[in-house]
C-alpha cells in the first residue's frame, strides 16, 4: 500500500488530491514486460509501430516488477508457474493493477476441460482489475482495456474507507 | 538408400530373437525389438557401418491400454555425409517400437548414444512413467516435480487441486473410452 | 489454501500518538489550504510550475545581463566578475540613470538586495535546481518522442494534450505516489541512501558548470577537476544501491559499473588534459573564454590531435554516464534492470534524474572544453551595437550566453539519444578491450601529438590552414548532420504514408 | 565420430584457471520471468564473476496438456491447438498436423489449395523470422530493428487476416484442404507487398547484420560443429547455421515444393564474401544470418506459387469434402516437416475411430533446446542471452 493512502479523511483537499494523483497514474500506467504465452505476441505487437501503446503513457515496459505498476497476464498460466505469478504480483509496489488478457488467463479457454496442468483462470491465484476477452485479444481490444483500466484509476479515492472500517469492525466484534 | 526390408534382414542375422516382428503394412513400417537386447540394437543401429543412423528424431511414449503395455516408438534418421555444396537427404529411415511391462516400465536409455534422447526421455518418463536405465539425470521435466502421476496415461486421474489452486471441475474425467 | 488465498485489500487506519498528531493535524491544515488550488487543476499549475521556473531562470539571467554589461564597461578597462566583486545599488542605478531605461527607478529598488551575497546565492540556487530538475524531466521526455520517431511511431501523445509534453510530469508524480518498498533481505540503511549518493554529485556538478562567463554559480579555479571528480564519485552511489539490493542482478550491474567506470575515466581524464594544456588553467570560465573568437577558435578546431581528443572524450562520456552502447550496468536483456532492480517509486526516480543529470553535465564539459562554450558560431560583426536594453539583451542571447551553451547541450544529448535507439550494446570484456587497448593508447598519442604541436607549430600559418580546414570538417559534419535530418523527415513522411494509404482486401 | 559420447553433467565442467585471485562461484536464476529468456524458459547459471561454468535449462511452465488433449478431440478439432503450440508459425503447425492426418487416412488435398498452403506456410516463415531477427536485436540491446520488423510483420498479417480473419491463430490450413479460397486481388497485394518487402531485407542487414557491434557480439559465440548439431538433434536453422545442408523441403519434398527453385542457406566461414570477418560456422551469427537468408528464400518461393497458382476447381472445391466425418484407421504415422523453427513433426496414432488414440508432437524448438546446456558452457553472462535468441525457441512448442 502506498504511503498515501488510508490516512486522511474524507474531504476537500482528499477530492482535489485524488484527482490529481489520479490523473498522473493513469497517464503513466507501466506494465511488466511478462510474456507468457500466445497473447505475449499480440502484447508486443501493442508496443510496436501500428498500435503503441507509448501513446497513451503506457509505453516503458519494466522488466523488473518493482518498477512496473500493471501486470498484463498474457497467456495461459500453469501450475508450474503459478507460484511464479503470486510472487511477481507481491513484488510489485502499490497501487498495482492486473490484467487479464486472453481467455486462458480468463478462465483456462480451450484448455479448460482437458488441461491437467493449467489453472482455469488467474483470479484463483491474484485478484484482477481489467478482462479482456479474446484468444487472443487482438491488439485494439488490450488498448481498449487500458483505457478503462485508465476509467478504473480515475475514479479511485485515497480517503480512509469508511464502509470497509465499519464492516472489519462489525467482523471483530462478532 | 536401403529399404526398410534391408535394415530388417540385416538386424535379423545380427540379432535373431531380439527382432520380435516387422510390420510392413500400414502408412509407415516398424521392426518391434525386444526390451532386454534394445541396448545392443541401439549401439549396432548408431555405430555399425552398413546402418549409422545418426539422427534421433523422436521417441514417443504410447499406451497400450487394452496389452496392459508400454511402448516406446524411436525414429531415426540416416544422413548423407555432410558437404557445405550439395544438399543433404536422408538415406534411410526406420521406426523402432519397444514394448515393455505397464506395472514396472524400464526401457535401456540411449542418451549416451544419442544426445538428442536426453530430453526426449525425459519427457516419457515424465508424460508415461517409463524409467530409462543409465540415463544421467531422469527427473520430471515438464511437469512440476511434485507432480501425482503421469499424464498421459490412458487412466490418468485428473487433479482436484494443487496447492490449494481448485483444477478440474468435472471429478473423476479421465480419457474416453473408444 | 492458504498459500493461493485471494489477497483482499485490508483497509487499515494509521494512529498518530505523541508529537506525530500534532505533525500530522498541521499538514491537514496546510492541505486543506493548499489542495485546493494545487490538485483541483493540475494542467494549469503544472504549467504554472514550468513557468515559473522558467522566469526564475531568465530572471536570473536578465539580472545578469545587465549586471555583466556593467561590468564590461568599466571605465578602468578591468573585467570585473560579478561574484568576484559586490556591486552597489550605486553603481548599478548610475550605470541605469546614464541608459535612461523605462522605470530605472523600480529596477533600481529591486535589484538592491542582490548587493547581499546571501540574496543572490539563493536566487542562483533556485536557478540552478530548477534547471538540474527541468532538464532530466524534458530530456526524458524527448528521449520518448525520438525514439518513437526513429521506431516509426508516434510516442507519448495523450498525457496533457499537446504530444504529451505533460509524460514526464505524469510519471513523476506518479513515482513519488507509489510504495516505498524495501526488500526484506536488503541493507535498509544503505539500500535508502544509495540514491542520494547518485543523486547529489549530480546536482553538485551543475554548481560549477559555466552557461556563459558570468553565469556561474561558483567560479571556482579547480572546475574541471571538481566536475570530473562528481562525475566520478556518482559511481559510488550505484555500486552501494547494487550492493545494497542483497540481488543477484543488482551485484552484476553494480560490478560492471565499478570495472567500467574504472576503465574510462582514465581515457577521458587523460584527454581532459589537452585543453587544459591548450588553455593553461582548471578554471572553465577561462578556458570557454579562451574560444570567443568564433569557431574557428574553438579547441576541438585547433589541431588534429584535439579533434581526436574531442571525439574519444564523447565515447568515453557515453560510457561514463552509462549509456548505450555501453549500458551495460542496466542492460535490461541480460541484468534485468541491472543496479536497479530492487528500487521502485521515489528512490529509482532519483536514480533517473541522476542519470539525465550526468547525460547534460557530460554534454556540458564537452561543450565547455572542446566546442566553444557558450559562444555563438555566429560571425562577431553582426551583433547589435549598445543602444537599447533590448538590443544588449538580445546581444546577449544571440552572441554570448546560456542560450548557446543550453543548445549545443541539447545536441549532444540528442546525439546520445539516437545512439541509443540505434547501436547494439557491447559486452563487458569488449568494453575493457576498447578501453585499454584503443581508447587510452589514441588519448596518449593524441596528448603527446598536443604538446609537440603546442612547442613547435602552434601560431604558425601551418596550423593557422590547418586549424580552418578542421573548422570546415566541422561545419561539413554538422552540415551533413542536418541534411541526413531532412532526408529522413521526407522519408519518414513517405513511408508513415504509404503505412496509412495502404488498404488490404479484407481490412 | 565417437564411438559413445560424455554425458555432459555438472562434474564435467571444470572452472577456469584463475591464478591467485580468490573467486566464489554463484547460482544465478534467469527466469522464468526474465527479458530475454522468450517467454517462461528458466535457466539456472553457475557463475564464477561474468563466467558462466554451467547453464541448466528448466521448462514447464507453458505445459498446457496438448497431447492429453489431442486423444480427446477429432482431429479437426485439433487443428487450433496446433496453433497455440507454435503460436509464430501457426499456418506451418497446421500443416504439419493436416498432412499427417491425411497421410494416415489417405485424404487427397486439391491443387489449389496445395499452392496456397505452401505460399502461407511461406509466408509465415517469413512473419516467423521477422519475429526472430527482431527480437535477436532486442537480446542484444538494439531496440530499433524490433520495431521494424514487427512493422513489416504487421503488413503480412494483414494478409493473413485478409485470407482467414485471424492475426494470430488461424486454423487456416485445415484437414484436406484449406477453410476458404482467397480473397479477390490477393495476388496483387501480395506481389504488392513482396516488392516492398525484399529492399527491407537490406535494411536489416545494413542496421543489424552487418553492424560492427552485433558481429562482435554474436561471432564466434555458442558454436555448436557439425557433429554436434546433428548428435543433439537440432533441426531447422540452427543445424543449417552449423553447416549442415539439410532441409526436409530439398530431401524429402512434401506438397509441392519439388516444383519449386530456392537455395537451402547454410552459415558459411567468415571473410568470403557478404560475411564479416571473425564469424565461423555454427556460431550465433551464423543461425541468426541463416534466416535473414530463408526470407529471401521464401519471397522466391512465394513469386513462383503466385505465378503458378491454378485456378479453382468447382467440382473439387478448395477442400476435401470428408475432412470433418474422416475416421483413422487402426494406424500410425509420424510425419515431419520443415517450420520456421525447425523439422516439426507429429505421431499420430489411430485406433479405428474418428478421435486419435495418441498425438504426440515432436517440437523443434524442445529440440534445439536441449543443447543450450552443452553450449552455454564457458562463456560470458552477456552471452547467454545470444545463444538463446539464436536458438528461437518458441516455449508454447517446448512445454506444448
Amino acid at each position: 500500500m502506498s504511503w498515501i493512502e488510508n490516512r486522511f479523511e474524507e474531504g476537500l483537499m482528499m477530492t482535489s488530491l485524488d484527482w490529481a494523483l489520479n490523473w498522473a497514474r493513469s497517464s503513466s500506467v507501466w506494465p511488466m514486460t511478462f510474456g507468457i504465452a500466445c497473447c505475449a505476441i499480440e502484447m508486443m505487437a501493442v508496443g510496436a509501430s501500428r498500435f503503441d501503446i507509448d501513446r497513451f503513457g503506457a509505453g516503458a515496459f519494466r522488466a523488473t516488477p518493482r518498477q512496473s505498476d500493471l501486470m498484463i497476464v498474457a497467456g495461459t498460466v500453469t501450475y508450474k508457474m503459478a507460484s511464479r505469478l503470486k510472487r511477481l504480483y507481491n513484488q510489485m509496489p502499490d497501487p498495482k493493477y492486473v490484467m487479464a488478457m486472453g481467455a486462458c488467463t480468463i478462465g483456462g479457454g480451450p484448455y479448460f476441460k482437458h488441461g491437467y496442468h493449467v489453472v482455469k483462470g488467474v483470479d484463483l491465484i491474484v485478484p484482477v482489475d481489467i478482462y479482456i476477452p479474446g484468444c487472443p485479444p487482438r491488439p485494439e481490444a488490450l488498448l481498449e482495456g487500458l483505457m478503462r483500466l485508465q476509467d478504473k484509476i480515475r475514479h479511485e479515492s485515497r480517503a480512509i474507507d469508511r464502509v470497509a472500517q465499519d464492516n472489519q469492525a462489525r467482523l471483530a466484534r462478532v | 538408400m536401403q529399404s526398410f526390408e534391408e535394415i530388417c534382414q540385416v538386424l535379423k542375422t545380427e540379432f535373431g530373437e531380439a527382432i520380435e516382428d516387422t510390420v510392413t503394412e500400414g502408412c509407415r513400417p516398424y521392426a518391434v525389438v525386444s526390451v532386454g537386447r534394445w541396448g545392443d540394437v541401439a549401439k549396432f543401429l548408431r555405430n555399425d557401418p552398413r546402418m549409422r543412423f545418426d539422427l534421433l528424431r523422436c521417441i514417443s511414449a504410447i499406451d497400450l491400454l487394452e496389452d496392459d503395455k508400454l511402448a516406446c516408438v524411436y525414429e531415426l534418421g540416416a544422413l548423407s555425409a555432410i558437404s557445405a555444396t550439395a544438399d543433404m537427404s536422408l538415406e534411410r529411415e526406420l521406426a523402432v517400437r519397444v514394448i515393455t511391462d505397464r506395472t514396472d516400465p524400464h526401457i535401456a536409455s540411449v542418451a549416451h548414444l544419442w544426445a538428442a534422447a536426453d530430453w526426449h526421455e525425459r519427457e516419457a518418463f515424465d508424460m508415461m512413467g517409463i524409467v530409462f536405465d543409465g540415463h544421467p539425470n531422469l527427473e520430471r521435466i515438464l511437469c512440476p516435480e511434485d507432480w501425482v502421476g503421469y499424464p498421459l496415461r490412458k487412466d490418468y486421474k485428473f487433479p482436484l487441486e494443487y496447492h490449494g489452486i481448485p483444477a478440474t471441475t468435472e471429478h473423476e474425467l479421465t480419457s474416453p473410452k473408444h | 489454501m492458504t498459500q493461493f488465498s485471494v489477497p483482499w485489500k485490508q483497509a487499515t487506519p494509521v494512529e498518530y500518538r505523541g508529537p506525530a498528531r500534532g505533525i500530522v493535524a498541521l499538514a491537514r491544515i496546510v492541505y486543506s489550504l493548499a489542495a485546493p488550488i494545487v490538485s483541483r487543476f493540475p494542467g494549469p499549475i503544472l504549467i504554472g510550475a514550468i513557468v515559473v521556473t522558467t522566469i526564475l531562470v531568465w530572471a536570473h539571467w536578465v539580472v545578469f545581463g545587465i549586471v555583466e554589461t556593467i561590468a564590461l564597461s568599466d571605465v578602468n578597462g578591468a573585467t570585473r566578475s560579478l561574484w568576484d566583486q559586490t556591486l552597489t545599488v550605486t553603481e548599478i542605478g548610475a550605470y541605469l540613470d546614464g541608459k535612461s531605461v523605462f522605470g530605472t527607478g523600480l529596477i533600481k529598488y529591486l535589484l538592491w538586495p542582490l548587493q547581499i551575497e546571501l540574496v543572490r546565492d539563493l536566487v542562483g540556487l533556485g536557478a540552478i535546481f530548477g534547471l538540474f530538475n527541468l532538464i532530466p524531466v524534458y530530456a526524458i521526455w524527448w528521449e520518448r518522442k525520438v525514439a518513437g520517431r526513429i521506431q516509426s511511431r508516434m510516442g507519448p501523445m495523450r498525457v496533457g494534450g499537446w504530444h504529451g509534453w505533460a509524460q514526464s510530469f505524469a510519471d513523476g508524480v506518479k513515482l513519488v505516489g507509489k510504495e516505498d518498498l524495501v526488500p526484506a533481505q536488503a541493507d535498509a540503511g544503505l539500500f535508502r541512501i544509495a540514491p542520494y549518493l547518485a543523486f547529489v554529485p549530480s546536482l553538485l556538478a551543475f554548481l560549477c558548470l559555466p552557461l556563459g562567463s558570468y553565469w556561474v554559480f561558483r567560479n571556482v579555479d579547480v572546475a574541471l577537476i571538481f566536475i570530473a571528480a562528481m562525475i566520478g564519485v556518482e559511481v559510488v552511489g550505484v555500486i552501494i544501491a547494487g550492493w545494497a539490493s542483497n540481488n543477484k542482478w543488482s551485484i552484476y550491474g553494480a560490478m560492471r559499473e565499478a570495472c567500467q567506470m574504472v576503465s574510462y575515466e582514465i581515457p577521458m581524464t587523460t584527454v581532459l588534459l589537452i585543453p587544459i594544456m591548450t588553455a593553461g588553467t582548471l578554471n572553465m570560465v577561462q578556458i570557454g573564454d579562451l574560444q570567443s573568437g568564433g569557431w574557428h577558435t574553438w579547441v576541438a578546431f585547433h589541431n588534429p590531435f584535439t579533434f581526436i581528443a574531442f571525439i574519444t572524450y564523447y565515447i568515453a562520456s557515453l560510457a561514463n554516464c552509462k549509456r548505450a552502447p555501453f549500458d551495460l550496468p542496466e542492460s535490461e536483456s541480460e541484468l534485468v534492470a541491472g543496479f536497479h532492480t530492487e528500487y521502485s517509486g521515489f528512490r529509482w526516480a532519483l536514480f533517473f534524474f541522476a542519470e539525465y543529470a550526468a547525460m547534460f553535465v557530460v554534454s556540458g564539459l564537452a561543450v565547455t572544453l572542446f566546442l566553444g562554450a557558450w559562444h555563438t558560431p555566429l560571425p562577431s560583426s553582426w551583433a547589435f551595437t549598445e543602444d537599447s536594453l533590448i538590443k544588449i539583451m538580445l546581444n546577449g542571447i544571440l552572441f554570448s550566453s546560456p542560450f548557446w551553451f543550453i543548445f549545443k547541450c541539447m545536441i549532444f544529448i540528442y546525439i546520445q539519444i539516437w545512439i541509443r535507439w540505434t547501436l547494439p550494446r557491447v559486452r563487458i570484456d569488449q568494453v575493457l578491450y576498447s578501453c585499454v587497448q584503443v581508447m587510452f593508447p589514441v588519448a596518449c598519442v593524441a596528448l603527446v601529438g598536443h604538446a609537440v604541436w603546442m612547442v613547435t607549430l602552434d601560431g604558425t600559418t601551418i596550423s593557422k590552414i590547418i586549424q580552418a580546414v578542421l573548422a570546415l570538417i566541422g561545419a561539413g559534419v554538422v552540415v551533413s548532420f542536418l541534411s541526413v535530418a531532412v532526408y529522413g523527415y521526407v522519408n519518414g513522411r513517405r513511408m508513415v504514408g504509404y503505412l496509412a494509404v495502404k488498404q488490404l482486401p479484407g481490412s | 565420430m565417437a564411438d559413445t559420447i560424455a554425458p555432459t553433467t555438472p562434474s564435467q565442467v571444470v572452472a577456469p584457471t584463475q591464478g591467485d585471485v580468490h573467486t566464489e562461484e554463484m547460482l544465478v536464476n534467469m527466469g522464468p520471468q526474465h527479458p530475454s529468456t522468450h517467454g517462461v524458459l528458466r535457466v539456472v547459471l553457475r557463475t564464477d564473476g561474468e563466467m558462466v561454468l554451467e547453464s541448466v535449462p528448466h521448462i514447464g511452465y507453458l505445459h498446457r496438456s496438448a497431447e492429453k488433449i489431442g486423444e480427446h478431440v477429432a482431429p479437426y478439432q485439433y487443428v487450433p491447438y496446433t496453433d497455440r503450440m507454435d503460436y509464430l508459425a501457426g499456418m506451418n503447425n497446421n500443416q504439419a498436423f493436416a498432412l499427417a492426418v491425411e497421410k494416415l487416412t489417405g485424404l487427397e488435398v486439391p491443387e489449389r489449395a496445395k499452392y496456397i498452403r505452401v505460399m502461407f506456410a511461406e509466408l509465415n516463415r517469413i512473419a516467423s523470422h521477422l519475429v526472430a531477427v527482431g527480437t535477436y536485436g532486442l537480446d542484444m540491446g538494439a531496440f530499433t530493428p524490433f520495431l521494424y520488423c514487427f512493422r513489416e510483420r504487421e503488413m503480412l498479417l494483414d494478409l493473413f487476416e485478409s485470407a482467414c480473419g485471424a492475426r494470430l491463430t488461424y486454423s487456416y490450413i485445415t484437414i484436406g484442404g484449406v477453410t476458404d479460397d482467397l480473397p479477390d486481388s490477393f495476388v496483387d497485394v501480395c506481389n504488392e507487398f513482396l516488392d516492398y518487402f525484399e529492399p527491407k531485407i537490406d535494411d536489416y542487414n545494413n542496421l543489424l547484420s552487418y553492424n560492427h557491434i552485433f558481429v562482435r557480439r554474436t561471432g564466434n559465440v555458442g558454436v555448436i560443429s557439425a557433429e554436434d548439431a546433428i548428435r543433439f538433434g537440432l533441426t531447422g536453422p540452427v543445424l543449417r547455421g552449423s553447416g549442415v545442408k539439410f532441409d526436409l523441403r530439398k530431401a524429402k519434398p512434401y506438397e509441392n515444393y519439388d516444383r519449386f527453385e530456392f537455395d537451402v542457406p547454410v552459415g558459411e566461414p567468415g571473410g568470403q564474401g557478404d560475411i564479416p570477418r571473425g564469424v565461423v560456422v555454427g556460431d550465433c551469427w551464423s543461425r541468426y544470418y541463416v534466416r535473414v537468408k530463408e526470407m529471401e528464400e521464401s519471397v522466391k518461393i512465394i513469386r513462383q506459387c503466385l505465378r503458378d497458382l491454378p485456378e479453382a476447381d468447382p467440382k473439387e472445391g478448395i477442400c476435401h469434402k470428408k475432412s470433418k466425418t474422416v475416421k483413422l484407421p487402426d494406424d500410425e504415422v509420424y510425419l515431419e516437416i520443415e517450420n520456421p523453427r525447425g523439422q516439426l513433426g507429429f505421431y499420430i496414432k489411430g485406433d479405428g475411430s474418428a478421435i486419435p488414440a495418441r498425438v504426440k508432437a515432436r517440437g523443434p524448438s524442445f529440440c534445439n533446446l536441449c543443447v543450450l546446456e552443452f553450449a552455454g558452457r564457458n562463456c560470458l553472462l552477456a552471452d547467454i542471452p545470444a545463444i538463446i535468441g539464436s536458438m528461437d525457441v518458441v516455449m508454447g512448442e517446448v512445454d506444448r
